[in-house]
Formats: C-alpha cells, structure tokens, sequence
C-alpha cells in the first residue's frame, strides 16, 4: 500500500507491505528496511528495526498524527486526505487565510469594527491565554465584513473571529 | 503545630505543599475554580473550597473569597504557594488580622521588599553589594553625567515606572549618554505617562545567581547554598541547577554571607529568596529578595537533603529553627526543568488542552513534582507549568545525561510541551561547559526548531500504528471533535 | 568504558541498571523469554534478545542461550542483576572464558562465599565473629555436649543438608540435648537422606544488619554504612531501611571495619554485602557475603547520594574506586518497601495477572523502580517482586509517614499487592519504635487482615460507579472472560 | 434504589438515590449520606462526603467490584447477582468444594489416580507460580473420579483440576 506522508511541510511518498501481524515492510526515499511492531496500548508502539527498538507513542487528530519519539514529536499529515479536503487550506500552513486563535484562549480586545479597512499585518484581536497575550493579525489587506466575537468571550482555534474581505488590488496584496 | 493548612493555590506547588502536610499529620484544605473541578490538588486534598468562576480574579486572586474558604475550612494556617497572592502584602495583613497564620514573610518584610527602591536602599545600608547606579526623579543631565563617570560604561538607562524593555537604552560611551537619556525619557513618558529614568552599570553575560535562605522569629538565619537560574525565556526561568558552575567556594561563602546579612536586614522570618547577578568577575550585585516558596526549591532539596515546605510550615507554627550554618552540607548536583504547556516552535506559545496520554518518568535520582494527570483538561487561564522535573547524580556531566533520559522517558500527549526544547538544550555544547548565562535561549536557541533525527522510524510508526488499529481498544483512537488540538491547526498570530 | 552491556535479567532490576547504562552513554543489550515479548526491560533496552520458552531453564538460567545472545549483541559485558544466574559461579567462569566481562566480583569468589562452611572458616580465620557454633560430620555426643557447655544455652540444632526447618531444634538446656540432637538428625535422614547436624548459637530476638561493600581491582574497599533488612515474610526481606535504629555510631565503625575485613579476606571485587545478624546485646555474628547488587540497594544510594551501579560498572571496567572511606557521609534516613504480586491475606500467595490501572507516587523524597506498566501481564514463571518503592526524609519519623502517604498514592489495579500489608505494618507502634526482628511479621502480623475502615465510603463509590457508568469509555469497563482474576476466585489450597 | 452488596461476609442492604447527575443519596444500617461524585476515568471515582474528598480506584469483575481506598482493596459483591448465578456456591469461600488453583500457575507433581480414596485436605496436586509450590488439597473425603490436568500444564483458577465425589457417610465428612 502507498502513503502520501507529510512532515514538516515535506512529502514522502512511502510503499508498505504488511508481511504479517507483527512484520512490515517500508521504503520511500530509496531507505528500505523490515520492521517487526508490537501494539502496546492505544497510544504506544513498539518497533524493532534492524535489531535496534524504538518506542514510538502516538496521538491521532482528525487527518493526521503526533508520533513521539525520544521526546521529539513528528506531526505527520496524510497528504492525501488534506488535500482532498482543504484544497484551498493547502498552503495555510505558510499563508494564513484567517483571523483564529492558535489556542484555546479569551479574547481580551477587539480593535476594528464592520467596515474598517485592515492592512496585512495590522493587529485586529488581541486573545489571551495562560497568562500570555497574543495579538491575532489581518492575513491580508482589506475590509472587515464580520466581527464573529465579543470581548470576554472563550474561543477555540478553527473558530473564525473576524471575517476580513481580500482586496484585489494584486499588487498591494503581495506586500 | 496547625491541625488544618488552607493552601491558596493550584497545581504542581499545590500537590507539592499537600504531599508534605499529609506527612506530618496536618489536614489539607484546597480551593478551586470552575476550571479546576477535576484538578489533581482538589482530588488530593482532605477537603476543597469552591472560590468562583474561572479568571483568576473571581478565584486565586481573589482575597475575600479565599478568606471565607480559610473560615469555613476552620484551617488554622494559609499557604500562598508561589505566584497569585504569594507576595501580595494586603493579603498577607488581611491573613493576620483574620488571625490566619500566613506561611511566609509578614506582610511589612514583603512590603518593604517588594519596593525595589526601599529593597535597594536596605541592602546597601547593609554592605551588600548593588549594582552601581543613579536614581533622580527629574533629569538633571550634569548630575547623571557625573555619576555615569563614576559608574562606568557600558551603562543601561531604564524607565522608573517601566518593564518590558521600553524606556531602556545601553550606552556605551559618555558622547551617546545625553541622546540616549532624552530617547529614553520620551519613550518612557509615552509608554507609562511618566518619564523619570535611572542609569545602572550594564552586566555583560550575566548569570542569575540566588541564595536560598531560612529564617525562624528568634533570628536564626541560615542560607541552603545558589541556585543558578539563568537559563530563561521571557525572563521566565526554565532550567535551573545547584551548585552553579561559576561560584567558586569561596564565593559561595562571600555571597551566602550577603544572603543571610539581606534577611537579616529586612527582618526576614520563613523561606525566602535572595537573587543576585554575577557578572563574569566573579562580582555579584543584589537584585531583589522573593519573599515565597521558589519554583525551583527542589534542586535546593536534593542537594541539602532537606524538606523546605516541613521548615515554612514549622517556621510559621513559631518553632525555632533545627539547623544550623554548620549543619548545611551540600551534595552533588541537581537540575530542574521546568514542563510548560508551550510550543518552542512558536516562541513559546501557550498550549492548553486535553492531556490524552501521560507516561512519566522514574528511577534512581529522579524526583517529579506534577500537577497533572491523564484525561486532566489544562486550563487557558492560569500559568502554563504542568510540572517540574528534577534528578540528582554524584556529578553534573552525569545529572545532565540523567536529566536528559528523564525528559526523554516523559511522554505527554494532547498539548505541546518543552520537553524537546530542554532535551536539544541539556545536550548542547554550551550546557555541559557550563557556559550559561541569561541570554543563553535568545543568542544559542532563537527561532530554534526540533531536529527531527527519526523521520523514517516515525513514518514506520505511523504506518504500523495504521496496521494495527483492530487492537487497539474502541472508543479511544478517533478524533473526537471537542478535543480539538492546537498541533492541527493554524493561525495568523504573533506574540 | 563499555561501549555495550548485556543485562542478564528481567523486570526492575533489569530496568534499573539500563537506566544508569544509558545515563552513562553506554548501550544496552536485553534478553527475554515469551513470557516477557512485551515487558518493560525489552521495551526500554536499545536491542532486545529472544531467549526462549518461559520456563526459567529454557531462558533466564540457560547459559548457553546468554552466552549465545551476548556474541550475537557485540556486548563487552554482562551485567547479571540479582536472582537468576547472579550468584552463580560456574556462569561467571564462563563468561570470563568466553571473553565477556561479568559486572560481579570474580568466579572464584563467588565460588568460595557461596560455600556456607569455607566462608564461615575464611571470616573466623580474619578475626570476624561468627555465631559461635560446631561441625561434627558423625554425632559424638559427647564432643557436641562439651561444645554446647562452651557456646551456652539456648542453642539451635541444624541440618548440614537442610533447609526449610526441618532437621531443627531449638534446646533450652542440657537435659534436652541428647534426645532433640536424636530426633533432629532422624528428621534430617528422612529429609535429606543425611543425617548430619551441627550445633549453633541460638540468637533471641535477631536483626538483620548488612552493610554495602565496594572494592575495585585494585584492592581499595570502603563500605558505605548499613542496611537493616530484618522485615521478612518466608526468609524474604519485605522493608529495608537505613540507618538502622539498633546500630549506634560506634557499632557502625567497627561492623563496618569488619565488612571490610571481610571483603579484602576473601580477595572481593566489585559490590557487594556483608551479612550479619545482631543480638539484643549489641552483638554481631557473620551470616554470608551476598555476591551481588543486593535487592535492596536503592537506600544505601539515597543516603549517600551514590550510584552504585555505575559504581559497579567503573569498577568492572578495571577504574579505581573514586571514593574513599572519608568521602562516604550518610544523610537522613531511607526506607525501601517490595512490591509484591502477592496476597498478604492469604499467607502471601502469589497473584500474577494483568495490570488494568496503575497509578506511581511521586514528589519529594520518592524514589519508584518499577518493571511493570499498565496493560502488562505478570507472568507466573518468575518472582512476584512488581517494583521497589524508596523514600528519603530528614528523620526516620518523617519518612515513615513519607513511605505511608506514597503507598497509599500507589494504586495497582487488577493484581493483589503487598501495598495494604505494608501501609499497615508501617503504621504499627513496633515500626515506629524500631522494634524490628526477623520474626516481626510472624509475630505481629500472623494472619492478617486488611483493616476495612472505609466500608460506607467503598459502598458509595460501588454505587457512584454504577450511576456514572454511561461515563466510562466503552470496550474497557466490561468483564473480559481471559482475565478472570484471582481476586474474585476460591479454591482448596495451602502454601 | 436497593443494592445488596456483600463486603468480606458481610451483607449490606443499601438504599441508593441518584439526586443529580454529581450527587446521590445513600443508607444503610441507619447510616445516611449524601455525597457528590466526580467520574475522573473509567477506574477512578471522586467522593466529596460531607465535605471530605476520597478517591476510589475501580476494578470490575464478573459480579463484583474491587473498590481500592487509601491503599485498602474492598472486594464488593452483588449478593442478588451472585445468590442466583451460584446457589451451590454460596458458602463457597469458607467451605471451598473444588480443586481449583488460586491463581494462574503451572501444574508441578499430581498426587492422585482416578479411582483413589483421597481424605479431606489430603493433597491431591502441587501447583507452582512465581516460584513458589502450592498444594491444593481434597475439600472432602471420597474418591477421585477423574484427573483433568497433566504435570506441566498451565492451568486457570476456576479450572476443575481433580474430580472428586464425595463420600456419603456424614460422620466423616464432618472432620
């Protein structure tokens, strides 16, 4: 079978071949090697590559996962199933599209109104959690259409706050 | 000694306070928030007080609410922890007025201290050294001139009123001093309405250095040897370690020697602080004196062998002090780290949100203090620490592998944390030559990003994981839309 | 230094030495048997050995099979744990043939401690006292009745060939001597097919004092202070502790003095222990040298801020000790309780299982190895020791309570443990008095019962669960036919 | 809500009322409390009773629970359950009528051949586990009517090793 795995904005295009419950097989990138796994619990793997073992502990999100090893964390993307399903949040990991917080958090202030005219960069919410404050910035120059949020309240990442309306003047847009 | 102890506090300090009353027989009383229902301190201690909603100013802040809890529990003592109300003077005068026992300094020693003005004037009555500099209300170019010759450049210009670095100037040489001086003024007075200003001699590379004092109300002060604390970010601490690197024995005898005659100086009673800077001379000026139980007690702890939280609290029941200068015998090397619910990826961004998995670690020379637990939701509101780890060896290059292991057997799944930032940081070069000073993240670790050393083993762990999903247990393995995780998604943000 | 060692063993020890192995930059090879596919000690390991079948013969006692799994690792060494193959000289011998350095002291050694008589006979030649005693390969009544006049009354006849009790008598006096040294030899014969008895001291009311040895190659050995180990259940220590409550400072220089004694006369290298029972006087008597890291080393490493492993490592790497005698100051007080997959209810019968639930103790002054994780299945082939709690305070009071309050913070689901047992027995006015012999559980805590104070509260919980059932994850809060459990099962039997 | 429920020989008759979806109502034996109560996770129970907060620890068997409190195991039957599924083995734990081992253990020496007389706690088969020798002895005088297990076998509890019928003189079956 073939993954399409994303990491860290690069894609490995992976072939692997289940041998049996407990062996598999993997190449990508010209590596090939056999691996023996054992399912610990739902969120720990064992695996064994060339004699060495390895632990990998593993967090699923919706199209992706977190695998930890030696305390490093890979986030790895099924390229294939966020492509399908946000094509036009491909690059959003780059270019951001929308006004969200990063985290859980309360919005403190709101700095524009309807009908304001933003400019890309230019501080739009201010959020505050765990003692920090974050200021949330306009991803682009245009007009705010909608104020989706109010002082004080408690927001989560994805929820858009402030819908802004992209200008399309090409040239100032690409400042 | 008090029968009931009211710890006015959360989290891992909180566990930490409860674990040492529950040793010596003392009831514990816990008060919580509404995001706090489910916390470990409210599931372990003998009793818990709803305080209010969850900003900290309906709950941890809030000094009424709390004394109606301290009343109610019919606890005879309080203790602040650290941060919230730890160094609050009122809070700790409304304690005593209510006829509360308030474990830590009494409320005049944390007024007078907490002054940094009054604080500077007590130590250098006292012969302890501060960094040289000037104070002047109004700017008088001709008297700063002056003194700043006598300083010495390079020298650094800060607000009065200020932080966050706005109002501040380095100068290096006297032709730059007056541009400097009206720079900073204005920047001063339109940053905080206010445009009074000081000079300071500027320390170069300097390390944070703090002394880690006892004192009972009969006047026996003792100090427990440094701390070094330098490695920071966001002038937060984030590694500290005992005994530091740079303090030679001698120092360590002059410096402890300052430290206890600053306690003594501001009539200091129950645990305390005293921090100094050390410059690369090996000269160390007073910077100010934490009048509470300091985060990272622990290291002192394993040296020492010594229970600081038994010593506040038989301190603060009046007790004299059972130990003694001589007694204080310090023995191999302890590191903390401290495990904050951030990404260092994203300059430290905050991440609270559900803990789905937790495997901590254990072992010969290591000790956890944690605050948390599996399925436990942290909360957005309060300060990101989860926990703090700390190991003990026979010597540092050892404590630092050690340190390393640990962080490494420590898994925690759902929130982003510190942990590979400290595990790259523990294995630097710069780390282990002791080379650490308090710019050590911003000029070694700035934009740092994880090495990513085991893409394949990841990519086979994915796959395999994928490959045995039948056994996994139902129930667990799918996304649940309500735990949505700040790893997946993304935003347009800067801090 | 080692570049790779092999750990010849399972579970916690196996674990412990891998975690200092890795701290020291040193890989680590593991063995296991089908019983233990998915145990802790192959998890953490770098590589991972199969051995074969569960049966101990067929794994962790097959020497060829180690051997063979060592040349396949490329280790340059072998560290044995305790149990197993540890105190076996043949395999030692072995190993040294093969080329493999054995992390013990040499073959020989092993050899002549490990032979009751020839040890007994090198302690008394070197002037360490033995329990006053008398071999006889025939009975000649006469001779042993002189002897016994000499040694005093109450003595103890035992069996050359025994064990276990039988061919043994205790006799008060004289008038007894004849018929009970009749009655125990026929005993022994129809035992052992041998009737051979000796004649020994009968010591009242004993302790057991042993204190740690290190001595490198070089022939440099110091002692690091004593163990008592005097809570044991089936001749199995159950507590230790350090320092002993029996042992004044004078005492602990002159049994320390003969430790060492003890291990330069029979020409010992590396870790080891030097057994002695004490008497109510004051008295010690040798009992054996333990060739090995000893179960309970963990205390002996929190009061002298040690690792003993590494220790043990350097010194099979042929490095003189580092420390001297002076250098070893012992601080506060330890105590290390078992861990057991046991039921104390039912004359400690073992209860192997599948761990559904398991929540560690940690913070100040706690200290876990453990080998198990939540999800793992004890095997019934091997010891039922689970894990090894160890904590450390400034007084023995203090850690008492320290030890309590992390028992109590243990919760190990799905298996019977100790942990009921023990919390009890710490809680005993004898504990807290010291008055610890080697007969303390079967005189103060012979069939035990698990005090029930919580009946309503466990009541209430019963019913909250059944109430807050919809709450449980699915697939997990079911009864599973394959784990039927031990704990809700009757049979017919005695141990 | 009526529980019985058997705690060490013990029975108790529990009236419960669920009040709310965090407190519920309990008596028994003229004790009465409320408490409320916090699922924590699938084994752990919060109870906060008249202002004291304890942690239970929950294991589920097939008709019984194990509640573990400040380190003490409460093994917790449902008498109802239990009376109907094994009436005959009610008495069980004082009288035990089988040969079963009391833990998973491998068989070491079996003692007895079908059609032996066997007394009362005459051992019949030795079992070993974590290296430790148990004898599992006749619960009655009678005669061995079969042998279910040979030496070497891994064996469960609640595994019928040994047949035994039981002698029908009453005088020596009361020893």
């Amino acid at each position: 079978m073939e993954y399409k795995l994303k990491i860290n904005g690069d894609i490995y295009t992976v072939e692997s071949n289940k041998i049996d419950d407990k062996h598999l097989k993997i190449s990508f990138n010209g590596i090939e090697h056999e691996a023996r796994f054992e399912r610990i619990d739902d969120n720990r793997i064992y695996l064994n590559i060339m004699g060495r073992g390895i632990n990998a502990y593993i967090v699923r999100n919706r199209d992706s996962k977190s695998v930890v090893i030696d305390g490093v964390a890979y986030l790895i993307e099924d390229a294939e199933k966020t492509d399908k399903k946000r094509p036009k949040e491909r690059i959003s990991r780059d270019v951001p599209q929308t006004v969200t917080p990063p985290m859980p958090a309360v919005i403190v202030r709101i700095m524009v109104k309807e009908g304001d005219r933003v400019k890309k960069d230019q501080g739009v919410v201010v959020v505050s959690a765990m003692k920090l404050e974050t200021t949330l910035t306009a991803p682009f120059n245009g007009t705010v259409i909608r104020v989706n949020a109010g002082e004080g309240d408690k927001v989560m990442p994805g929820q858009i706050l402030v819908d802004i309306e992209k200008d399309n003047e090409g040239g100032a847009n690409n400042e | 000694m008090f029968r009931k102890i009211l710890i006015a506090n959360r989290g891992e300090i909180a566990l930490r306070v409860i674990k040492t009353c529950r040793e010596m027989g003392i009831k514990t009383a816990a008060v919580y928030s509404d995001a706090d229902i489910k916390a470990l301190h409210v599931l372990e201690a003998d009793e818990a007080f709803y305080l209010g909603k969850s900003d900290p100013g309906d709950s941890y802040l809030n000094i009424d609410r709390i004394i109606e809890a301290v009343k109610k529990s019919g606890a005879e003592a309080l203790h602040p922890g650290y941060g919230f109300l730890a160094e609050n003077s009122l809070f700790a005068k409304r304690c005593g007025e209510e006829g509360i026992v308030f474990i830590g300094p009494p409320s005049s020693v944390i007024s007078s201290l907490g002054d940094k003005v009054k604080a500077r004037e007590i130590m250098q009555k006292n012969g302890i050294p501060v960094v040289p500099g000037f104070f002047e209300k109004d700017i008088d170019f001709d008297r700063i001139s002056r003194e700043a010759e006598k300083i010495g450049y390079p020298l650094v210009i800060k607000a009065v009123a200020g932080g966050g670095g706005r109002g501040m100037r380095i100068v290096n040489s006297s032709d730059r001093l007056k541009d400097a001086l009206k720079e900073a003024s204005g920047e001063a007075r339109s940053a905080f309405g206010h445009g009074g200003v000081f000079i300071e001699k500027f320390i170069i590379s300097p390390r944070h250095i703090e002394f880690q004092i006892l004192a009972d109300s009969q006047g026996n002060v003792i100090h427990l040897m440094e701390r070094e604390c330098s490695i920071q970010r966001r002038f937060q601490k984030i590694i500290e370690e005992t005994p530091s690197t740079a303090v030679t024995p001698l120092m360590r005898e002059e410096m402890g020697r300052s430290a206890v005659a600053a306690a003594r100086a501001s009539g200091y009673v129950n645990a305390g602080t005293v921090e100094f800077i050390l410059d690369g001379e090996g000269n160390y000026y007073f910077l100010e004196v934490n009048t509470r139980l300091q985060v990272e007690h622990p290291v002192t702890e394993m040296t020492t062998g010594l229970d600081i939280v038994k010593h506040q609290i038989e301190i603060a029941s009046g007790n004299r002090l059972t130990l003694s200068q001589d007694d204080i015998k310090c023995r191999g090397h302890a590191i903390e780290c401290r495990i904050y619910a951030e990404d260092p990826e994203n300059n430290f961004a905050p991440c609270p949100g559900n803990i789905t998995f937790l495997k901590e670690p254990s072992g010969p020379g290591v000790r956890l203090d944690t605050g948390i637990y599996s399925g436990f939701s942290i909360p957005y509101e309060y300060d990101p620490i989860l926990s703090k780890l700390i190991t003990y060896a026979e010597r540092r290059e050892h404590n630092i592998k050690r340190m390393i292991r640990a962080l490494q057997d420590y898994v925690v799944l759902g929130v982003k944390t510190t942990i590979p930032f400290l595990i790259d940081l523990l294995k630097s070069q710069q780390f282990y030559r002791g080379e650490t000073f308090t710019d050590f993240i911003e000029a070694g670790f700035h934009g740092w990003e994880p090495p990513y050393p085991h893409i394949d083993k990841a990519l086979t762990a994915y796959i395999a994981d994928e490959m045995s999903a039948k056994n996994r247990s139902s129930g667990k393995e799918f996304y649940k839309e309500k735990d949505i995780s700040p790893w997946s998604t993304l935003g347009n943000w800067k801090i």
